[in-house]
């Protein structure tokens, strides 16, 4: 079992305009935690940084300031190829992340073979029927030699699942990992991995947009807004008693048809402008917290 | 609450299109019926939401409505009429071309699905509006262009300011918007909205569906909606048509269909959007418990 | 003139000539090696030597020369009431000044003069040299004559002189980088010459030449031309006229004590080439029938003719090729044809390599002859094409085999000249060492002996010169350091239509090409516009 | 979306960036990647293909076949005839040999620079682009250096430096494609860019690949049609820049390629004399396997630009549905009751 | 500004670079002037002195004693005051004289002529790609061939035929040489005349590139939704052509000028060698038959200059006319 903890996580984007260079912070010190068997949900609108918490998780940006530490149960830090073993990740778009020139078995080999979990050929071949067999993708023996293109959008979700569970990943990070689905087919992808979340006990780390869906499959939400954690605490928490105005604006957003009012709805009384980010609610302590300059152009400053 | 949704207005005597035994194919190797005898009536001012699954035709539909469907597509067969104001009936499919150039905008106005790159990336929003406007209204004044744009840029909430930028220093939620002032130029019968909210924000996406609701209040245009986010349509259409594999299989007023669905089909969508507000683990209609039976089907 | 259509042809008085290097750049200082024109049409030297036969030099700014007894002391009578185009009045000082000039100036003295010039009056300077000088009396009397009015301040290694003022029969007129005209001098000592403009228009490359003959828009042109033989029937205007002065060769790095490797080392192998060589049809595949035959003396066919000594066996190389003689040297210097029909000795076949200048196409397709020539009497030769300056560079430090060439002539129709700058101990050098024109590395002290005498002598005391010209051909046929191939046909093209009076077998005054500015000169006073 | 990050975008300023840019972005593979590589056969291809092959093939088995090129015959300048097919030169060689020898060496000199070059411009412009930051800054400017400085002209300066006998095969194939390369690595550095930012790349190094096997098992194969593609340009250049230099006279000396020989023609006054046995030829070659190289070349660009190739796919179809609309419409115009179904 | 800027900067460095190459390339490769001078001497007649050999050395400065770094900035200075050396060929000129006069002819030939192919072939492009499927489609294969016929090989064919067996244009030159060069209709006539079919050749080779570009710009631009959306504005096909399609289709187009100029003066080295046309390419070539390093030189920066130059407006002119460029850098 391996958990993580993300502490003051800082990132800065350097922007270059000409002879001017700006830095963005596009992650604010951002802290978090993911344990085993839980999933955390992590909303916000476009551009609040999500993605690019995702990117640091799986080391594919470096922090700039701040600290990721991935533990196993003995206390152990990960570090190397074994971070790379224990935290994998599913991508948003089914289609554009499977490579469409390899087979269905080759995406799941590489990440067995370059992490040694087989040793034969015939050991690999088994264990990637193996995995096929756990997202349901039957017959394995039929998938396996298929190139993506071969296979429906739910599919290749599947083999993107399949394949960050391949080298035996304890943490998983899923960035949107069903909007570019078809709406029928969401739930069912999203079922798999809360399934495979039960039995492995992974730690999830749930991005989306989509409120509804992250109030029903997580067991924590985290929003995000401009870079900065404005609220957190249990998922029907969160959702259905929002302190933040941004998490209340969102929620008022999302649309319901259950909710009286429908469209009328009026998310006009927050003034997204004067939204603060300097402070947090926190539900498990029921406090507001100050998280730094309460000013949303603390994130553009000049160098 | 379905009670905030004006009820259709006047569906017995204000229809503005009628789409009769619509059928487009594409003539490609095994050619596609995209769209397959499909019957529409759009009433003047209601908003129509036109919902289904990503390829079933909904976007060819709009496209052929507006005869612009491009070849390989043709159109096989229907009827389209458009029912003027005027009183006037117009068999679009008969119109010749300088008719038919006539005709697209000054009654019928779309916003597309890639509304972000709909408008021209050279050209400053002023001039986009200014060729529209003189297409459909030659000789008109300098004055009167530059004042009939900043009221519809008003209109949709930017800054009339915008006026000499490019597209590409607009907003995403900015550009939506001047498309949809763009549509309202010449004040239309219809707009033919194609997704026009999914690339964007849910709070962006919130205030645009308000302000398309809001100016279909103040100016009476019929709308249809075009999207797969059934939550959405159930919140603002009046009434909704579901397709699938390019058949309309359901047609109902809003809150009909989403209490009593009588197609299975439009029941499973239903099914795939949890509640935001509704009991944890509870799924609008008969969605239920998560399944592996759900998990299996994909 | 000013006008007319698509070339000066129309203007029936006006010449046209070519210079095919491209676009000009305004240059006409006499000494510079850019200059574009001007030599002998503008500015004049003392007198012409007419190098295509033997003759008496023409005078022009010198009436009269006469050396003293031992060739110290060179007089000579200037021309009365010649004045400059400024109407300055030409002077023995004049002359003066341009001697010493040159003298005070290396770069411009190509030919090393080293006198010293003394004027005895208006009319009359006398030049005085240490040694024995009557060789260098053609060159020195051809060296063109400044103004030293206009000279005083001139440098005369840079300055380019924009606006040429001289003595000669033309005067400048104007210039565009593509073109420059000259016009006649109404005040010229000898008459306004009849053919009243020359001007000379810039082409790329011989195709351009040939071209603007096809068009008429030139009227003189020295370059090869397609189907030469019949210029009459493609070109009814023109007729083509050809001379033979450049001696064509096989270069070879003869001397084995100055470091020369390879087999053209023995005498034998060359004398063997020089049999192997098919020299008609050399001529009619390589040359287009324009080449003559050449004395292995090296002594001018014809015009040159008196100089042969009578011991020479084979006064002209044969046209026929003779393998069997080529095979008979061979055996008899201990070389032994091989299985493969190639002749080797010690192990080493009898392979050889001949330096060119890719571009030259006529000489390519000339080697390409000789190798299969040289193949049927059992030497091998291969083809290495360079640039120019590489080929030159090879040349020079001796690291060749073979190098196809061909020897000019020097300032007047006497062999000795050519004897001196390419068979003369002095002008050669050990190989890795610069040579001068000696590139075969001949070195031969019967010959530089010779060569020392004759300088002695007067160039028209031809008794007491000719022994010495015997032992030289002896002596350089027998060891034939450069084998001779053909005599290369200079080829001019001129319109006969439009004017008269141009050199002929009959009347050979001067050497007709375009490039050769003295002779050009010449026959520009010579022609007469027709109609 | 995943990955919108503006600032990686392309930072692209000029046609090549975009247009490649744009066609990767919106050509989302449905078909197979390898089959994808293959161009559909079309009537046209097929010519191109044959044009390319059986030149090839003379080049390649020609020189087998016919007599020596350098042999020297008394009868000059004859045209063609049964003996010599394609005429004589003015030293009697048999043209149809030269041909042969020269169209070797031009396929020599073409496919020397054409591998080269796409060398060199894989080398900028994929590890450019996949390194990204200095490295990238480093190679983009290098290559925009290189794309304005003007190639021809170095090439003569530099012809006029080396020495004329090392001026052989090899020296002009490695001054064309130093001087040829830059065009390339930018279009293959806007297509890596666009590659790079697959989820599918992202992934694999998620995955623990190293690099060099991220480059070439990855991203490599989704560049092969651009880089076909630019081979077939530089093949075409390098042709046609050698016959250039050649007929300038800098081309590659001791070496026979119809360049060289189309410099020979020209100095034997070849179309003055009216032999155009032996000035056509050459040329002809050069064009027909230009305009074969090109012609494949098409259909590689229906692959990178998938709309090219809707483009002529759909023309058929697009007429038939118009014309069946037409008639739709009329009918229906003239009896608004009648539908066809 | 910002993209001004950076395109400013990259100017910069290409510039440097191209002055080093220049510098770094005769330093590299063998060669000496004053020997290839001599050795023309000697061909001309007589034989060479040491001392004429040493004065030749003086007035050519082969001195290469003193450091690299000193040689580099003594040439840096002298390019800075419009030093470029002596021609050795043209000697004594300068090379900056030699070029300055040639230069002209180049530019407006060629130049022109880029222009002309450049405007006609994206005009004809456009027309193609817009109305894919009808006889146009088949000017794309001609000019393909057009386009991969050796260039010297075409325009040798033609000149035979157009001028020599029709004589419909003069063979060779660049105007009438009877006249005066100067701005009077006769002079300007027959420079017209003389350069059309140079310029005609330099049209028809370059043309198929433009035509292909465009046309598959266009092609690429119809399927955009802004035509789409033009269209159902009801916007004139006309106007969707002009304003939406061709306007963004063309700019690659621009780009890929900018790059072509660069081929304004390198393509005119033949075309100047076939028509004997008075420019910059032919001197060029001359400067490299006679080993005239420093006009070699000379001529390589004065056409890197120009290429970059040209190349620095139209950068500048595509800020102006693609809006988002600006914003890109
Ligand atoms: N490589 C980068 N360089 C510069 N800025 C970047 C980079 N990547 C992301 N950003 C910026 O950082 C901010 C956060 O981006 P991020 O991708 O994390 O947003 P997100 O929450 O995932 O948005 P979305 O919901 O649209 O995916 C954005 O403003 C984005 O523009
Ligand atoms: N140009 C075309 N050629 C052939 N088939 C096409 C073409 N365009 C669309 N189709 C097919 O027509 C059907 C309907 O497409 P359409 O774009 O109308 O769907 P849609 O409902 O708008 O989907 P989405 O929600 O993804 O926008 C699909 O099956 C599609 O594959
Ligand atoms: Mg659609
Ligand atoms: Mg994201």
């Amino acid at each position: 079992m391996t958990s993580v903890h993300v502490t003051d996580l800082v990132k800065d984007y350097k922007l270059r305009e000409g002879l001017k260079r700006t830095r963005l912070r596009a992650v604010d010190h951002v802290s978090l935690e993911l344990t085993p068997g839980r999933t955390v949900a992590l909303v916000g609108e476009s551009g609040s940084g999500k993605s690019t918490i995702a990117k640091i998780l799986t080391r594919m940006e470096r922090p700039s300031s701040g600290e990721v530490e991935v533990r196993l149960d003995d206390g152990t830090a990960v570090d190397g190829k074994a971070y790379r073993r224990e935290v994998q990740m599913v991508f948003q778009d089914p289609f554009a992340s499977l490579n469409p020139f390899h087979s269905i078995e080759h995406h799941i080999a590489r990440p067995l073979l370059i992490h040694k979990r087989t040793r034969t050929k015939q050991e690999t071949r088994e264990r990637v029927l193996e995995m096929l067999e756990r997202v349901n993708l039957t017959p394995a023996e039929r998938i396996a030699p298929r190139r993506p293109h071969e296979l429906s959008g739910g599919q290749r979700q599947r083999v993107a699942i399949a394949r960050a569970l391949a080298p035996g990943a304890q943490v998983l990070i899923a960035d949107e990992p069903v909007s570019m689905l078809d709406v029928s087919i969401r739930l069912g992808v999203l079922n798999l991995l809360g399934r495979l979340q039960r039995e492995d006990r992974l730690a999830v780390l749930y991005i989306t947009h989509d409120l509804a869906t992250a109030r029903h499959f997580s067991d924590e939400i985290v929003v995000l807004y401009r870079g900065r954690v404005v609220e957190r605490g249990p998922a029907d928490a969160v959702i259905l008693d929002p302190h933040h105005d941004y998490t209340k604006l969102l929620a008022l957003a999302a649309p319901d048809p259950e909710r009286p009012g429908g469209v009328a709805a009026d998310t006009g009384s927050i003034d997204r402008d004067s939204i603060d980010n300097g402070v947090c609610y926190d539900h498990y302590t029921g406090q507001w917290r100050e998280t730094g300059v309460p000013a949303s152009e603390a994130r553009e400053r000049s160098i | 609450m379905t009670d905030a949704i004006p009820e259709p207005r006047g569906a017995e005597a204000r229809p503005v299109l009628t789409v009769e035994d619509l059928t487009v194919v594409y003539e490609v190797d095994e050619p596609v019926t995209a769209v397959r005898g499909a019957d529409l009536v759009l009433h003047r001012g209601e908003i129509l939401g036109l919902a289904g699954e990503s390829g079933c035709g909904k976007t060819t539909l709009a496209y052929a409505v507006n005869r612009l469907h491009r070849p390989p597509a043709r159109i096989a067969s229907g009827r389209i009429t458009f029912h003027d104001r005027s009183g006037d009936d117009i068999d679009i499919l008969a119109l010749e071309d300088a008719e038919l150039r006539a005709f697209r905008w000054e009654k019928l106005s779309m916003v597309f699905q890639g509304a972000m790159n709909a408008l021209n990336p050279v050209a400053t929003v002023r001039a986009q509006l200014r060729d529209t406007l003189l297409a459909h209204r030659p000789g008109m004044s300098k004055g009167a262009i530059r004042a009939r744009s900043r009221e519809v840029l008003e209109r949709v909430g930017v800054d009339p300011a915008r006026l000499g930028s490019y597209p590409h220093e607009l907003s995403g939620g900015m550009r939506q918007r001047v498309m949809i002032a763009m549509a309202m130029l010449l004040e239309p019968q219809i707009m033919v909205m194609d997704e026009p909210t999914t690339a964007l924000d849910v709070v962006v996406q919130r205030d645009i569906l308000r302000e398309i609701v809001r100016l279909r209040d103040e100016l009476d245009f019929a709308v249809v909606f075009i999207t797969h986010d059934l939550p959405l349509l159930l919140e603002i259409s009046d009434r909704i048509a579901v397709m699938l594999e390019g058949e309309i299989v359901e047609f109902e007023a809003a809150d009909r269909l989403y209490r009593e669905a009588r197609h299975p089909y439009t029941r499973r969508l239903l099914g795939s959007f949890p509640s935001l507000s509704g009991t944890r683990g509870a799924f609008i209609r008969d969605g239920g418990e998560p399944s592996e039976t759900t998990e299996e089907q994909v | 003139s000013g006008s007319g259509g698509d070339g000066g042809s129309a203007e029936a008085d006006t010449l046209i000539v070519t210079s095919q290097a491209g676009d000009m750049q305004i240059n006409f200082n006499p000494f510079s090696l850019s200059r574009i024109g001007g030599l002998g049409t503008i500015y004049e030297p003392l007198f012409f030597f007419n190098k295509a036969q033997v003759s008496d030099p023409v005078p022009l700014l010198g009436t009269e020369q006469a050396w003293n007894e031992d060739g110290t002391e060179l007089a000579v009578t200037l021309r009365e009431g010649v004045t400059w185009s400024d109407d300055e009045a030409f002077t023995a000082d004049d002359v003066a000044f341009t001697f010493d000039m040159i003298k005070n100036n290396p770069s411009i003295n190509n030919s090393g003069y080293d006198g010293v010039v003394e004027v005895v009056d208006d009319t009359h300077v006398v030049f005085s040299f240490e040694e024995p000088a009557f060789v260098k009396g053609p060159d020195l009397l051809s060296t063109p004559i400044v103004p030293e009015h206009l000279w005083q301040d001139v440098n005369p290694a840079e300055d380019v002189m924009e606006n040429p003022i001289g003595t000669g029969a033309y005067t400048f007129k104007d210039f565009k980088p593509q073109a420059f005209t000259i016009e006649a001098n109404p005040d010229y000592w000898g008459g306004e010459p009849e053919v009243k403009e020359v001007r000379t228009i810039a082409l790329s490359g011989n195709q351009a030449g040939a071209d603007a003959i096809a068009a008429g828009t030139a009227d003189w042109i020295t370059s090869p031309i397609p189907d030469i033989q019949n210029t009459n029937e493609n070109f009814p205007n023109y007729e083509h006229y050809t001379q033979w002065q450049s001696q064509m060769v096989l270069s070879t790095c003869s001397s084995a004590e100055m470091g020369c490797e390879g087999p053209q080392t023995d005498p034998a192998v060359r004398h063997a080439l020089y049999y192997a060589i098919d020299r008609s049809q050399l001529n009619s595949l390589a040359f287009q029938e324009t080449a003559a035959e050449m004395s292995p003396t090296f002594a001018l066919t014809p015009s040159q003719d008196e100089f042969v000594s009578d011991s020479v066996s084979e006064p002209v190389a044969p046209m026929e090729p003779d393998p069997a003689q080529a095979g008979q040297i061979l055996e008899a210097a201990g070389w032994a044809k091989g299985e493969d029909g190639i002749y080797a000795k010690d192990g080493e076949r009898l392979t050889l390599t001949v330096e060119l200048v890719s571009g030259w196409t006529d000489y390519i397709t000339a080697v390409d002859t000789i190798a299969s020539q040289a193949a049927e009497a059992g030497i091998e030769i291969e083809a290495a094409q360079s640039s120019w300056n590489e080929w030159t560079e090879k040349k020079g430090t001796g690291e060749f085999q073979l190098a196809i060439d061909s020897l000019w002539q020097g300032p007047a129709p006497d062999p000795y000249y050519l004897y001196t700058y390419f068979f003369a101990s002095a002008a050669g050098a050990p190989v890795g060492e610069t040579a001068g024109n000696n590139y075969s590395r001949y070195s031969n002290p019967v010959v530089d002996e010779a060569l020392d005498a004759i300088a002695q002598l007067p160039t028209d005391d031809a008794e007491a010169r000719q022994p010495y010209f015997d032992t030289i051909h002896a002596e350089i046929v027998r060891d034939m350091p450069y084998i001779p191939v053909m005599t290369g046909g200079t080829t001019s093209i001129w319109n006969i239509t439009k004017f008269s009076g141009w050199p002929s077998d009959e009347d050979l005054y001067a050497y007709p090409a375009v490039w050769s500015a003295f002779d050009m000169a010449e026959i520009l006073k010579h022609l007469e516009p027709n109609g | 979306m995943t990955n919108p990050n503006p600032a990686a975008a392309p930072a692209a300023d000029e046609a090549a960036e975009r247009l490649a840019a744009t066609s990767a972005e919106d050509g989302r593979p449905i078909r197979s990647g390898w089959r994808m590589l293959l161009p559909t056969m079309t009537p046209w291809l097929a010519v191109g293909l044959s044009l390319v092959v059986g030149i090839t093939l003379f080049g390649l088995i020609g020189p087998f076949l016919v007599g020596d090129p350098e042999q020297i015959r008394d009868q000059g300048l004859t045209g063609p005839s049964g003996e010599f097919w394609l005429g004589t030169t003015q030293t009697g060689q048999d043209v149809l040999a030269q041909l042969a020898h020269a169209t070797r060496g031009s396929l020599q000199i073409g496919f020397l620079v054409g591998v080269l070059a796409t060398l060199l411009s894989a080398f900028f412009g994929i590890y450019g682009a996949y390194k990204g930051r200095f490295v990238d800054e480093a190679f983009s400017l290098l290559s925009n250096v290189f794309l304005v400085i003007p190639g021809l002209p170095l090439i003569i300066v530099i012809s006029g430096f080396v020495p004329r006998e090392s001026r052989g095969l090899w020296t002009i194939a490695v001054v064309l494609a130093v001087t040829g390369w830059a065009a390339s690595a930018r279009v293959l550095r806007a297509q890596t860019l666009s590659v790079r930012n697959r989820d599918y790349v992202a992934a694999s190094q998620v995955a623990g690949e190293r690099p060099w096997r991220v480059i070439m098992v990855e991203i490599l194969p989704n560049l092969l049609p651009v880089i076909a593609s630019q081979f077939v340009f530089a093949v075409i250049a390098a042709i046609l820049g050698e016959a250039g230099l050649s007929f300038i006279g800098l081309g590659a000396s001791n070496s026979s390629t119809l360049g060289t020989m189309l410099y020979y023609a020209q100095n034997g006054f070849a179309l003055s004399l009216g032999a155009w046995w032996w000035f056509i030829p050459p040329g002809l070659i050069i064009a027909m396997f230009g305009t074969g190289l090109s012609i494949v070349n098409f259909s590689i660009d229906e692959i990178i630009n998938p709309k090219l190739k809707n483009l002529r796919l759909h023309r058929k179809r697009a007429r038939r549905a118009a014309r069946l609309e037409r008639q739709l419409t009329r009918t229906a115009s003239a009896d608004p009751e009648v539908s066809d179904r | 500004m910002s993209y001004f800027l950076r395109k400013l900067g990259f100017y910069a460095i290409a510039l440097w670079a191209a002055l080093t190459l220049n510098f770094a390339i005769p330093r590299m490769l063998p060669g000496n002037p004053v020997d290839i001078l001599l050795a023309k001497l000697q061909q001309r007649g007589g034989t060479v002195s040491p001392e004429t050999r040493e004065a030749y050395a003086l007035l050519l400065g082969g001195d290469d004693s003193s450091p690299l770094w000193k040689q580099y900035f003594d040439y840096l200075g002298n390019l800075a005051r419009g030093d470029l050396g002596v021609s050795v060929s043209y000697y004594p000129a300068n090379v900056s004289d030699v070029i300055s006069q040639s230069l002209p002819w180049t530019v407006v030939l060629v130049g022109l002529s880029t222009i002309i192919a450049a405007v006609l072939g994206v005009a004809l492009g456009a027309f193609v790609g817009w109305k894919p499927g009808t006889w146009l489609d088949s000017l794309v294969p001609a000019t393909t061939l057009l386009a991969a016929v050796p260039y010297f090989w075409l325009a040798l064919i033609l000149t035979y035929l157009l001028a020599r067996v029709l004589g419909w244009f003069p063979l060779q030159g660049g105007y009438d040489v009877t006249l005066t060069p100067g701005w009077n209709a006769e002079f300007i006539g027959s420079a017209i005349h003389y350069g059309f079919l140079p310029a005609l050749t330099i049209v028809l080779a370059s043309i198929g590139g433009w035509l292909m570009g465009m046309r598959n710009m266009m092609v690429s631009t119809l399927s955009e939704d802004y035509i789409l959306t033009a269209e159902a504005k009801g916007l004139s096909p006309r106007k969707i052509m002009r304003s939406y399609a061709s306007r963004n289709a063309v700019l690659p187009s621009v780009a890929g000028f900018a790059i072509s100029l660069g081929f304004v003066v390198s393509g005119s080295v033949i075309t100047e060698q076939v028509f004997s046309y008075p420019g910059i390419g032919s001197r060029l070539l001359s400067a490299v038959q006679n080993n005239d390093f420093a006009l070699m030189q000379g001529v390589f920066l004065f056409i890197t200059l120009a290429v970059l130059g040209a190349n620095l407006v139209v950068d500048m002119l595509y800020g102006v006319i693609d809006p988002r460029t600006r914003a890109r850098s």
